[in-house]
């Protein structure tokens, strides 16, 4: 017998293991929401799989009786919009400030403890001040992402940019560069599929903070929802919105990872 | 089936302060010790999430209103019983506008408030008195504990909020107070609601539950120094002070006297409530999409008379132990 | 002409004193290899010719000005590793040149001016014999092909002093003789002034025209840091180069065949 | 002149340009203070420096009316003992479930699919599930906090043993080393450094459920207290708490940072 | 007795064929270098040997069994990189191979178990010439020390065969020269059969009783995977292994020496 990590699985074989907690997951939950219905039909803690597609697909088809929008296409753009629109500013925020203060001395010297210190404050903690400062409307919630990611995503890209060799800033500097050409030809260019798997890596935050914001004060959006329905415990709707938010999540990791392989090809990529 | 140990989960909310103070200062146990039996009386923070929780069976009872008893145990299938009519709000909720003092104003307006909770139903009962609906205005789903910070950004321009919010709401400059609680009395309960089941399996924690509560009351009532002292302990429990939590309790009416619930309760009252409540859940979709009307709960009232389904009785109003205490019963 | 001089140099960070009292004369042309142990400041020597680092005593000469105090075209580097910009083809990394000193403001030229570019990067290419792999990523081209593509865009902008850092220390030992080919051919064709460190005492007598040892003359064990290195062996190597650099190019081929003949049953 | 990327401030220059915006940001809100406590002075929004201090000692201090307890201290250890539980709980999850998924592929088949989705579900939504699941005790809030970045921490410490040389691990097999003692003896003591790095990384987000749990269920904590006086927006004791939140995690990023430098010598370190 | 014997031994990966048709045997005591071109199937054909990968074709086997289909301690190996562990110092990291064999659960040894496995590692790297540095961390000791680390390490277990994937690649030149003589005193004085790839052709030939070359003999340049290497020359090093040993040692001693003197002036 081979030591155990000398052996690996043929490919049928590593699908199905793959497949098997998903699958154990749901005989569990299945067993477990048909006890609690024999109990008591009326049960609304586990609902069945079939009562959460039936839900779903209401959600996703039939017009609201309140609204008469199609509640789940609503709540998706208004929630895809508001993390599209933080996430990206806060792309462009980190890709500025990171260069900017890994690049040159003095400026990294000014702002990079004071980004750091932003970066650790808890962004929920202060929200009074986000209304405040923003209103409640779609800016506030947009800021409260930018609030918590966009510190991350500078510190991310500071180091970077802090990690390119030196032999390449000399080297540029051999041929005649500015430090403004640096920045443009060598530093940017090299910096910005770091800065895609930063954003994946922050986009866990950026979805949590979308989430809360919209806890909060919202007239739709995901976590609005989830929010609302919590009221008269209603996991019919919960459930698989938890579902749908999380494939979202997904595809745009993917995306990301994909803009990155087609974009950058002579970027090897940072694992993670 | 018969037990010896019960939870309780409570919120902060002016009505329901006495039940910390109760626990904290052992009359809870003392009562509990008298029926013996065991009685956890727990705090959370979140009030839904205490409702959620009693909903999903981690609790034997909870503090909730009227309207929340009937859309989130009952309309789940949890049958709820309302043990103790504490107190209701007698201006304690309110509809607040910026810079007018006319509820007609509030036409086309972005309202904020917490969606589908009892301030959602004064507003329903406030826009009937101006001939408006809720189709004239539109709703903000805002976090209860974020309404005054909210309320402070310039381009929020309407709120309706429960105390302790509404009254730093209302101290605010250019804010008006155009509809509260004090107009539609007795319509917003606060209750101590017990799962049906458990009680009727156990009355002695009803009886243990009601006796503490009583004494509570009577402690925390008048101007002694005991009472003075206990409404500085729950003003703090409740993040504010004395004069506070006084200014809240004035616009509140609670029955300090078990007589004067008892009363309430058997009026008409609440049945004419209940139906003004289901009707609005039921449009809000609040009883659930497989409610096919507002009949689909059943709600029992404490002199026998019913509304809804009789064959889905979820909430039932009871008055056999507050009428216990008021005879001295024990 | 005399391309580099330093009269009295020192080099100290701190208390560490790295250089100590270097004097030199390099006129034009020459080709010096620099050798020494490691860690004895022969990289930091190079940074002050590039200008990187600044002496703490001493005068350093570009000519008969003083060093700039910052690296510039005047000036060529290659490095062990990373002298050339991974996200840029081999082309672009060649073409970049042209395009940093006649676009200021975008770094980018367009249209005619980019072919023109593109022709003079293609030239140099085929120069260092590249011109195959012009549209691959560095990540895409052998340890030895890298090293030509930094010649060829160090030599882009015509430096008259071209500093080389152990530029065939990563490579293996085939690739490096044709490596020495190379560069023995570019400095001759070009009449450039070459100063390039390495770890290999064969390479060091082989390649250059004047051979420099850098070590510590006096040591301190107590303080290890009190003493710097000096120039402690300055050695003409009496060939001509044109010779050399025949002589170099016949072994280079021939050597690895005999090799295998003389020892194949 | 030099480039400006060449330009290195001297030691007191550089500490001067840091504290700048630290300077900056508090003239800015002593401005904006003072200008509303004119137009009124009973302005809860941007209180005094003074007032903030005031009230900050008052918690510290005076215990209070109803408990005698030092609200500042009981709320403080109570935050981080959930904290610290959560946190360690997620570290060791991270590590065993880490190192079996990296090191073992058949293990790695059957849980790594599981665990990136995972990973990819926002706690926050399901927050309500958690409190029935877990009730509200202490166990409810280390459980979100666990949940919360406990996959993280197992992917991370996943992909650090991958990325493990093969060659050590076939080294020790050379060496007679059976799978049990490669895991004791090669990954574990490897890994052990990466796993405070990628809990640097997660406390972020760790505090973020720490405060958003105890605003639900909890008697006593950092983010119950702020949470309570929020209602009142008591800025007076917000600000302060959230001066202090950041002041703890910084202390505890850097303790993190000590204990690898001491414990761990041969670790050079992940930047970040 | 033969140590290694190949018989039509194929490897592919999918239709990339990487080793055709091998065919070798290996007595015990032979020092075989390997060399070959670049992404031949050298290190292919020494994770065979060492058991990591499978032949597809054929039969490999050792001494007169099969190849284990996995690594084991009959075969030490020195990778180029990464072949010691960072976390261990000089010293546990040559103790580990006996806390290994001796406590199978915990891995660690105590009292007086521990102290004899201390003495048996400490006289292995008084052997490599690295017991003034037992306490440092690899991290501390130079490349060359690093490789004699791990050949310390991979000596612990008295395994018959040694296999060596460019020991010396990342090192100077000067200090492989110090590696050659010490590799050459271990085979010598431990009776190891010795596999080494590497990429210098002149190593290859004096280090070695026996040099493989791996070459593809077939190409078909549609299909670069169609066709694997084979073993082009097999060439016995016609010298006395002991003679060789003195030969070499003094050669490595000298000729720095040399070099220096004769063009000092
Ligand atoms: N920026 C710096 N600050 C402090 N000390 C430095 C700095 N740069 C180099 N040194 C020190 O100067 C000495 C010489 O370093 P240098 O890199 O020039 O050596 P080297 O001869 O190139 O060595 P190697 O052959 O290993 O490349 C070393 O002791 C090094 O620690
Ligand atoms: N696990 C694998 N799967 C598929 N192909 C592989 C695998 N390992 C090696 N190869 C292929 O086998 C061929 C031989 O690789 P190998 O590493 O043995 O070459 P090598 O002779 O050691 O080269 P080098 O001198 O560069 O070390 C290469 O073409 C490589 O791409
Ligand atoms: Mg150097
Ligand atoms: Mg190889």
């Amino acid at each position: 017998m081979k030591r155990i990590i000398n052996q690996t699985p043929n490919r049928p074989t590593g699908l199905a293991l793959g497949l098997l907690p998903f699958v154990l997951v749901l005989l569990v939950y299945m067993v477990a929401s048909a006890a609690r219905l024999a109990e008591n039909p009326n049960d609304p803690l586990l609902p069945s799989l079939s009562a959460m597609a039936e839900a779903f697909q209401r959600l996703a088809t039939e017009p609201s009786r309140r609204t008469g929008e199609l509640v789940l296409w609503v709540d998706t753009a208004a929630s895809l919009t508001r993390l599209g629109l933080g996430v990206l500013i806060s792309m462009g925020m980190g890709l500025v400030v990171g260069i900017f203060t890994g690049l040159i001395p003095y400026v990294r010297r000014a702002f990079s403890p004071f980004v750091t210190v932003l970066s650790m404050i808890p962004p929920l903690a202060v929200l009074p001040i986000l209304f405040i400062a923003f209103g409640v409307g779609e800016l506030a919630k947009v800021v409260l992402i930018i609030f918590g990611i966009a510190p991350f995503i500078m510190r991310d890209v500071q180091q970077r940019v802090e990690e390119l060799p030196t032999e390449q800033l000399v080297k540029a500097q051999t041929l005649g560069a500015s430090t403004w050409q640096i920045m443009l030809r060598v530093v940017l260019p090299q910096v910005f599929p770091r800065l895609l798997d930063a954003t994946r890596l922050a986009l866990g935050s950026a979805w949590l903070f979308l989430i809360a914001s919209e806890a909060i004060a919202a007239t739709e959006g995901l976590g609005y929802r989830i929010f609302l329905v919590r009221r008269y415990l209603d996991m019919e709707t919960i459930l698989p919105y938890v579902a749908w938010i999380t494939l979202l999540a997904f595809l745009v990791d993917i995306l990301l990872r994909l803009i990155n392989r087609y974009c950058f090809p002579w970027y090897g990529g940072r694992r993670s | 089936q018969e037990r010896d140990s019960f939870r309780i989960a409570w919120s902060i909310y002016v009505g329901w302060m006495p039940w910390g103070y109760g626990d904290a200062e052992g009359i809870v146990q003392k009562w509990a010790d008298k029926y013996d039996i065991e009685i956890d009386v727990v705090q959370i923070n979140d009030y839904i999430e205490s409702i959620n929780l009693y909903t999903a069976g981690s609790f034997d009872g909870v503090t909730v209103t009227n309207m929340d008893a009937l859309t989130i145990p009952a309309a789940g299938g949890v049958d709820t019983t309302a043990l103790i009519v504490g107190d209701f709000s007698d201006g304690n909720d309110g509809v607040v506008l910026k810079g007018t003092d006319d509820l007609a104003d509030i036409e086309g307006k972005r309202v904020h408030l917490v969606e589908l909770s009892v301030s959602h139903y004064l507003l329903a009962r406030a826009l009937e008195t101006v001939g408006l609906s809720e189709r004239d205005i539109r709703v903000v789903n805002t976090a209860d504990a974020d309404i005054v910070a909210a309320f402070n950004s310039r381009d929020v321009e309407a709120a309706v909020a429960w105390n302790p919010q509404l009254g730093e709401l209302r101290r605010m400059p250019d804010a008006n107070v155009v509809f509260d609680s004090s107009q539609i009395p007795g319509e917003i309960m606060d209750l101590l609601v017990v799962n049906t089941e458990v009680l009727e399996a156990n009355p002695a924690l009803g009886k243990a539950l009601t006796g503490a509560w009583y004494e509570i009351m009577e402690r925390m009532s008048g101007d002694d120094a005991i009472a003075v002292e206990a409404r500085t302990i729950m003003g703090d429990a409740a993040g504010t002070d004395l004069e506070g939590y006084e200014a809240q309790l004035a616009s509140t009416t609670m029955f300090y006297d078990p007589a004067d619930a008892v009363g309430f309760v058997e009026s008409g009252q609440p049945l004419e409530t209940m139906e003004n409540v289901r009707q609005f859940a039921f449009e809000h979709g609040l009883l659930g999409e497989r409610a096919p009307s507002p009949d689909f709960v059943g709600i029992q009232f404490a002199d026998g008379s019913m509304l809804g389904s009789e064959a889905n009785v979820k909430f039932r109003f009871n008055a056999d132990y507050m009428r216990m205490a008021r005879d001295g019963e024990l | 002409m005399s391309a580099v001089t330093a009269k009295n140099l020192w080099k100290e960070y701190g208390d560490d004193v790295v250089l100590e009292n270097i004097n030199l004369h390099v006129p034009a042309g020459e080709f010096v290899t620099i050798v020494g142990a490691s860690g004895c400041g022969k990289s930091t020597f190079l940074r002050m010719l590039l200008g990187e680092e600044t002496q703490t005593r001493g005068q350093l000469l570009l000519g008969d000005a003083p060093m700039p105090s910052e690296p510039g075209p005047d000036r060529g580097v290659v490095f062990q590793k990373y002298s050339v910009f991974p996200h840029l083809t081999a082309l672009k990394n060649v073409m970049v040149a042209d395009e940093l000193a006649s676009a200021r403001l975008t770094g980018r030229l367009f249209g005619g001016a980019r072919r023109r570019a593109r022709e003079r990067a293609m030239e140099m290419l085929q120069a260092v014999g590249l011109d195959h792999a012009a549209d691959k990523y560095p990540s895409e081209l052998s340890g030895g092909m890298q090293q030509r593509l930094a010649i060829a865009q160090a030599l882009m902008k015509d430096p008259k002093v071209l500093l080389l850092d152990e530029p065939f220390g990563a490579l293996d030992p085939g690739i490096r003789k044709d490596m020495h080919a190379l560069i023995l051919d570019l400095w001759q064709r070009r009449g450039l002034t070459v100063f390039m460190v390495t770890h290999d005492l064969q390479e060091g007598f082989t390649l250059g025209s004047r051979l420099l040892v850098f070590d510590k003359v006096r040591h301190d064990p107590q303080a290890p840091g009190a003493y710097g290195a000096n120039i402690t062996y300055d050695i003409p190597l009496q060939r001509q180069s044109a010779e050399l650099y025949d002589e170099v190019r016949e072994r280079v081929g021939a050597a690895e065949q005999e090799l295998l003949k003389e020892n194949a049953r």
